[in-house]
């Protein structure tokens, strides 16, 4: 790609961009959050058209006018956001727009043979079958490689890909990432994880405010000087804090019982605690009952036994706002979703939970200036970048929207903050602020219950780990003495440590 | 306060002025093609509108009701609800306006607030229904208010014939006049037109909508669960009450307007053979307006002003009255397809901005 | 202030007059419900009054006129732009704008305004109302004669007093006649729905009746298909219409018979009255089989045998002697 | 009379009156699946309606062809009519529900407007001499009770139940439907392998307004035989609310059509049979809604519509 440049509204997003790939490597792309990578690979996949710069495949001039163009020159791309039509069989989704035919019909008997052949050659398991729907994530981008495949594309980008997936998915993810580069594909890689950089690819072009820093050898370079580059200063891994000095529970967590989506139960008595002035932090594989244990702590789902108290206080199955009330607050997994209302002012958005409060709500008034007033000062202490505090949510970044829920979260100065997949998605940067928040949320002798699904994050921030399995905990470790092969060996529900409550 | 003056800014502004002149473009072409003279017709609308005292006031007589459903249908929007129900809204406060009416004698100064405010309960409640139904099992609220259209209908004219129309005849009895809210001195100032007191209620339910939803506690609750649920729950809303909570204020201002149209200008009831066509219109009041209030009581003036003048081209040019349908239509139409439009605004701005 | 008498730019239909009007023609406009001038029945019948009245005095073409209302709303407003613009005779067609007319008569007292179908108490109004059940009684007779299932329908639009004259008439006719023939009725609720005419004819005919008498203007439309319909497929199965001689819009195979409403006899002579300068307010008319305002349709003798159309004869005479008296309400 | 010729008689006028609802129905469908709303229904079968009676009306004398050659024209001018609304709601991504309220406004304006224009100011075509003729099917009608409640109706309504196989078809079986269905559950999964997903979604609507046309062109010739400012009143309204109620399935908008079908002609029945008596007739008008509302508080609940419905897709690509 030689001098790129695509502009939004008011954004240079890719400001005359040069890099190459070459055939059969594994090229890492690296960036902060809106650096421009996705925009860029947008345009290499015909989604966007630049408004400058050329495109060259194995040397030939070429214009690639649609995603339509982009397959045909043999490229196919995994988005972070998966492109998958959920009502739809994994066989459906992969021939898509491709479809073999007998008759009038769609012949499904040969499109089967076709995934299956397929996924027997690049050791890509899926059941043909399955809407995607009931299959999980790790399964689904697994479909969605299959369906470059299937479209023979020969360059592969990746949009993020292990963001939403747990270790052991990440770990089957770069098996695939290196056989299809013995296949003879090249593959681009565009993701936060250093680790995951230095593991897998050859080379790694890095991308700041839509501008080329640099570009690469993978093994002339280290994880510090790739951050630094990125960030444009250097960044801080390892989260530095103070030993824990816990004390009384505030958060305890006995017996509880709920169904999930499905009718089965998610929580087969789970129990727990969290202390003051620590972090916990609870280590799972996806879909082991972590959202349905914070939408029962939270009120957002009904417990059918067992207790959740608060500060000694009973609050099992009280209503989202009291519990709220109680001093408990909650940074959502899915901020899209949950955190915000994105067609609301950020000004708006910072009083979504305290609204009502006397300090914004004067006889069922609000106080407009008040309330702008508070969310002048949230985004300035916690550094969200939006153009205005009027600004609709919408027009943010990902990483700015969590700065700002994470304001407007901790400033309620909770005694519990629970952080639901804090980082997802996020650069180095925002991580390590977000990190450095939690901490501070801790020493300020609060407690905290964090849930990620990735291990280096639970490891670094957490004072004590919980491992969630089927609903149930199945040990809680400390933090300082864990390794990821033993958090890993208790998550896939091996090695059941006994004691798995707490030390009461 | 951005979202009400919004309309004063000047691409929002141009849009629907353009879109209106558009619409009268499509209609002149239309009367061309049907061998009309457009100008003659246009001419004869204005006319028919503002020449004379007695359809001016009219006119304004014919605006009140759109307002009242054009501000139904927007508050619904705004919550993230299609209230295609006004219809059936505006019929049952008709009912509840009359009944207190005619069952009642009480003093002016209580009779005829009482009527409206039984029209005001009983549209909002009429609403809620749908709500309900939306909120609590999950029936989405655009097949039940065009079935409590229907229902409304028939249950009007059932409660008017078990209860209040003479033997003989095909409307109740008239309301008493301590229930009535024409307003004599100014009826006859426009030449006996029906003018009445629910034009000023009208604006102020515009002036009542804008402060609910932008500057109270209910109406930022409203407008989270309109604009999303999901995060509404979390912040620890009562999603299902909102709902319920939004369909009846929408209710309300459609309730309120059967009221007024009885006891400002029928003073009795008739048995309805067709729905009255106020509800479908505020929809379109609504989307003219950019479902604002200040935008409401302006489509409803267009609105008002196209369909009353539009006897007036009939009698003087021979255009059928459908005419102004179908001008009506187009500017929906573009309003609704600004990007059309914009088309259209792109030039003018720029010759603005040149001459700055 | 008001200008009432301001003069309109230019009168006249499409292509207009060009040439004024002579100073001293008469101008008659008429006023109808949401059906329109041409709805085969009662608005179409006063229009055509209106169109024979300008060529029996050969007005010019814009002086008589119509008005249609696109809701109850409409009716006052355009009364009054008749009244205001100061027409000689205005017209309000149908029953159901009796009080807004009275609201129009009173406010403009120095006006003239005639209705039909409603009685109107205020001095400048003439109030024309038909004595439908009589007719209906005729239509009654011919129906049980004439019946050979014994089973005779009635399909109404709205029940209101009109229509009720209508079915209370025919079922004494039929009753009159053969008290073992059996009357089936259905009101459908509208006067413009002819699918919903369709169907409750459909059900009438299901049940073995041959005959249908209906009074339900744009609505019989729909009886009228389905007794085509099922004549097409060898059933024997008639209609009776209303109003107007339907025979001559759907045709004498299926058309047994009319009761005709002289609607537009009615409004010409009331017209040609108030031009001739003996408008009566306040007066009340009602026009029966002796004023010959209601009666069968004389293309009758196609269909109904010779013995029939003479019992009707007979029927006719004693009502118009007082010997029988129609039930009415 | 007996309850088997009773119930004959009732689902044979439940078809009559469920066949254009069904059409509407599905003509729906085909735009809804693709993601762009249609409330348009309404308007569009009001342009079916009009043409098939304007142009059966013209050609008439060419005898029994002539609704045949209506019912097409119908169709075309449904399909064209729906244009604007493709335009709108896909190229500039305007509200489809805003877009389908101008439709039906311009629908309901414009074909009376012309309608006055053609026939001299009246607000109705003249009654048509020529409408659709039951069929029996050979054979098959002469069975007693079950020959006239299912084997005697219009042609047009065979050609409704023909289509809902069609529709059902092409929709779950060849690739036309998976894409068709794809682009209104997921237009960007769609685009990136190489759908065209606006040219898809004017095909649907394009589509859908023949379909609903259909619906309307069957009402003036089979029911009406004219057409007039309220002979669709309503009509696709209820269309969109089987459509809904059926959860955008061909079967289930057909079952829909059916239900409403049903109570409609309950209603003439309860009348037949005097039971006015007991329940004031309001309250028999009433009952197809009221059903309605209660079968879908009861039992349909939250019902599932395709996952970008009402969303315009933007290719980004500018
Ligand atoms: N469709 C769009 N319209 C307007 N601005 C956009 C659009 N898409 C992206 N941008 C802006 O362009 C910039 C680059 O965005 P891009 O998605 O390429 O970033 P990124 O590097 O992929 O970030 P992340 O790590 O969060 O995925 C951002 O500032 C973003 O706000
Ligand atoms: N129309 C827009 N206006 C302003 N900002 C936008 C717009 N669309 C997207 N953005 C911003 O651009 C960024 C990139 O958008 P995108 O849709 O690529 O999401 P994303 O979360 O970064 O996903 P991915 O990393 O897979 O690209 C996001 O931070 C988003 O907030
Ligand atoms: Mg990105
Ligand atoms: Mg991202």
């Amino acid at each position: 790609m030689r001098g790129i440049t695509k502009r939004f509204p008011g954004i240079v997003a890719n400001d005359n961009i040069s890099f190459s790939v070459k055939k059969g490597e594994i090229h890492a792309l690296l960036g902060e959050n809106g650096a421009g990578k996705s925009t860029l690979m947008n345009v290499l996949f015909g989604l966007y058209q630049p408004e400058e710069g050329e495109i060259l495949i194995n040397e030939k001039p070429v214009k690639i006018t649609s995603p339509n163009v982009a397959n045909e020159l043999g490229i196919g791309m995994v988005h972070q956001h998966f492109m998958l039509v959920e009502t739809f069989t994994v066989t459906e989704n992969i021939v898509l727009g491709n479809e073999p035919k007998s008759g009038l019909q769609i012949d499904i008997k040969k499109a089967v043979k076709a995934v299956e052949e397929l996924s027997n050659q690049y050791g890509l398991k899926v059941d043909p079958n399955a809407k995607i729907e009931q299959i999980s994530v790790g399964m689904q981008q697994r479909v969605e490689i299959l369906k470059t495949l299937y479209r023979g594309a020969d360059i592969l980008i990746f949009d993020e890909p292990t963001a939403v997936l747990t270790p052991q998915e990440i770990n089957e993810l770069i098996e695939i990432m290196q056989s299809l580069v013995k296949e003879g594909k090249t593959i681009i890689l565009i993701t936060h994880k250093l680790k995951e950089i230095m593991a897998v690819c050859d080379s790694v072009t890095i991308i700041r405010r839509g501008k080329v820093i640099d570009s690469l050898k993978v093994k002339d370079t280290n994880p510090d000087d790739l951050a630094a580059k990125m960030v444009g200063r250097e960044v801080n891994f390892s989260v530095d804090k103070q030993e824990a000095q816990p004390k009384g529970p505030i958060l305890q967590v006995e017996n509880v019982v709920t169904r999930g989506n499905r009718g089965v139960n998610a929580l087969n008595g789970i129990s727990f605690e969290v202390r003051s002035g620590e972090i916990l932090g609870i280590a799972g594989v996806d879909g082991n009952g972590q959202s349905e244990l914070i939408e029962v702590l939270t009120g957002l789902r009904k417990a059918d036994s067992g207790r959740v108290l608060l500060n000694g206080k009973d609050i099992t199955n009280h209503t989202p706002r009291d519990i709220s009330e109680s001093g408990l607050s909650h940074i959502p997994e899915d901020r899209h979703k949950r955190g915000l209302v994105l067609d609301f002012t950020m000004s708006e958005n910072m009083v979504l939970e305290t609204y009502f409060h006397p300090t914004f709500n004067k006889n069922g008034f609000l106080d407009y200036a008040a309330i702008d007033k508070h969310a002048a000062k949230l985004i300035e202490e916690f550094d969200v970048r939006t153009p205005s505090i009027h600004t609709p949510a919408r027009a943010l970044s990902g990483g700015n929207q969590q700065k700002a829920i994470i304001a407007r979260e901790v400033d309620k100065n909770p005694d519990l903050l629970i952080a639901a997949q804090p980082t997802r998605g996020l650069d180095v940067g925002a991580i390590e602020f977000i990190h450095r928040r939690l901490v501070d949320q801790r020493d300020k002798g609060k407690a905290v219950l964090m849930l990620s699904l990735e291990l280096d994050e639970i490891i670094n921030v957490s004072d004590r780990i919980a491992v969630i399995y089927e609903g149930k905990i199945v040990g809680i470790v400390d933090a300082k003495s864990t390794t990821e092969q033993e958090l890993g060996l208790m998550m896939s529900g091996g090695n059941r440590k006994q004691g798995g409550g707490t030390d009461e | 306060m951005n979202k009400a003056i919004a309309i004063f800014t000047k691409e929002s502004f141009l849009v629907p002025v353009i879109a209106i002149i558009l619409g009268l473009l499509v209609g002149a072409i239309a009367m061309l093609a049907g061998g009309f003279n457009p100008i003659l017709a246009y001419t004869a609308l204005v006319e028919k509108v503002f020449g004379s005292a007695y359809n001016f006031g009219e006119t304004i007589r014919q605006i009140t009701p759109l307002i009242f459903t054009g501000l139904a249908v927007a508050f619904a929007f705004r919550t993230g609800l299609f209230n295609i129900g006004a219809e059936g809204q505006f019929i049952v406060g008709m009912v509840a306006a009359t009944t207190v009416g005619v069952a009642f004698e009480l003093p002016a100064i209580i009779h005829a607030p009482l009527a409206i405010l039984a029209g005001a309960i009983a549209g909002g409640l009429w609403g809620s229904v749908a709500g309900y139904l939306k909120a609590k099992r999950g029936v989405n609220e655009v097949i039940t208010s065009i079935m409590m259209n229907w229902i409304a209908l028939y249950l009007a004219n059932w409660v008017m014939n078990s209860f209040f129309v003479p033997k003989g005849q095909q409307r109740s009895e008239m309301v008493h006049d301590s229930a009535i809210i024409t307003i004599t001195w100014l009826s006859q100032m426009f030449d006996n037109a029906r003018l009445h007191w629910g034009t000023l209620i009208a604006v102020l339910a515009a002036i009542f909508f804008y402060v609910i939803m932008w500057k109270t506690r209910t109406g930022y609750e409203l407008r989270a669960v309109g604009l999303n649920p999901h995060a509404s729950e979390y912040a620890g809303m009562n999603v299902n009450r909102n709902v319920i909570k939004a369909m009846f204020i929408s209710g309300l201002f459609a309730g309120i307007g059967g009221a007024a149209e009885i006891l400002g200008v029928f003073h009795y009831q008739a048995i309805l053979t067709a729905q009255p066509g106020y509800g479908f219109d505020g929809i379109a009041v609504a989307l003219i307006g950019g479902n604002t209030p200040i935008g409401v009581i302006l489509g409803a003036i267009l609105f008002g002003i196209l369909s009353f003048g539009a006897a007036g081209i009939k009698f003087t040019a021979g255009v059928p009255v459908e005419l102004i349908r179908v001008v009506i239509a187009s500017v929906i139409f573009f309003v609704a397809a600004h990007g059309i439009v914009k088309v259209f605004v792109k030039p003018i701005l720029k010759k603005k901005e040149g001459g700055n | 202030g008001s200008k009432t008498e301001a003069p309109q730019g230019q009168t006249g239909n499409a292509g207009g007059t060009e040439g004024a009007a002579p100073a001293a023609a008469a101008r008659v406009g008429m006023v109808t419900d949401v059906g329109g001038v041409n709805d085969n029945s009662f608005n179409q019948s006063a229009w055509e009054g209106l169109q024979k009245l300008r060529t029996d005095l050969n007005l010019p073409e814009g002086n008589v006129n119509f008005l249609q209302s696109t809701s109850d709303a409409d009716y006052v407003p355009n009364l009054t732009q008749f009244v205001k613009d100061g027409w000689d005779l205005t017209w309000g067609i149908g029953f159901l704008m009796g009080d807004h007319l009275k609201k129009v008569a009173d406010e403009n007292p120095n006006s003239k305004l005639a209705i039909i179908d409603a009685e109107v108490d205020a001095p400048n109004v003439e109030s024309v109302l038909f004595k439908e059940h009589e007719g209906s009684f005729l239509a009654g007779v011919v129906a049980a004669k004439m019946s050979k299932t014994k089973k005779v329908g009635f399909v109404g639009g709205v029940e209101i007093p009109v229509i009720k004259r209508f079915e209370l008439g025919f079922e004494a006719g039929v009753k009159a006649a053969d008290p073992s023939v059996e009357v089936i009725k259905i009101y459908t609720g509208f006067f413009d729905k002819p699918d919903e005419g369709k169907s409750a004819a459909s059900q009438i005919y299901g049940q073995g009746a041959d005959i249908i008498f209906h009074a339900a203007g744009g609505t019989g439309d729909g009886v009228f298909n389905e007794g085509k319909n099922r004549k097409s497929k060898g059933e024997d199965v008639w209609v009776i219409g209303v109003d107007k001689d339907q025979s001559l819009t759907f045709g004498d195979d299926i058309t047994l018979t009319s009761m005709v409403k002289r609607v537009d006899e009615a409004v010409h002579r009331v017209s040609k009255d108030v031009i001739d300068g003996k408008f009566e307010g306040g007066k009340i008319v009602w026009l029966g089989l002796a004023e010959d305002g209601v009666g069968l349709a004389d293309t009758s003798s196609k269909n109904v045998p010779e013995d029939v159309l003479k019992l009707v004869d007979e029927y006719k005479e004693k009502i118009v002697k007082g010997e029988i008296k129609v039930p009415a309400e | 009379m007996d309850w088997a010729t009773v119930a004959s008689n009732l689902v044979h006028d439940t078809i009559v009156f469920s066949t254009a609802l069904i059409f509407a129905a599905l003509g729906g469908l085909y735009s809804e699946r693709s993601g762009v709303v249609n409330i348009a229904l309404e308007g569009m079968m009001i342009i079916g309606a009009f043409t098939g009676a304007v142009i059966t009306n013209v050609i008439q004398d060419s005898g029994s062809i002539a609704p045949w050659i209506g019912f097409i024209a119908a169709a075309i001018a449904g399909a064209i009519f729906a244009l604007p609304h493709a335009v709108a709601s896909i190229t500039f991504k305007a509200d489809q529900v805003v877009s389908g309220v101008a439709l039906n406004f311009l629908a309901a304006g414009l074909a009376v407007y012309l309608t006055k224009i053609i026939y001299n100011g009246a607000g109705q075509t003249t009654t048509l001499t020529e409408v659709f003729d039951k069929w029996e099917i050979p054979g098959l009608a002469e069975i007693p009770y079950l020959g006239h409640a299912l084997f005697e109706a219009y042609p047009t309504s065979f050609l409704a139940f023909i289509i809902v196989f069609l529709t059902w078809f092409l929709l779950f079986k060849t690739s036309f439907g998976l894409r068709l269905r794809a682009v209104g559950e997921h237009p960007r999964a769609a685009d990136t392998v190489g759908i065209n997903v606006k040219r898809m979604r004017y095909i649907a609507v394009m589509i859908s307004g023949a379909l609903a046309a259909m619906g309307g062109a069957t009402i003036t010739l089979t029911t009406t035989s004219n057409f007039s400012h309220n002979t669709i009143s309503g009509q696709g309204f209820i269309a969109l609310a089987a459509l809904i109620f059926g959860k955008w399935h061909p079967a289930g908008a057909m079952g829909a059509a059916l239900f409403f079908g049903i109570a409609q002609a309950i209603k003439a029945l309860v009348q037949v049979y005097g039971l006015t008596q007991y329940v004031p007739t309001e309250f028999i008008f009433m009952l197809p809604y009221v059903l309605t509302i209660l079968v879908m508080a009861g039992f349909v609940g939250r019902s599932s519509a395709p996952a970008a419905l009402g969303k315009p897709y933007e290719t980004g690509s500018r």
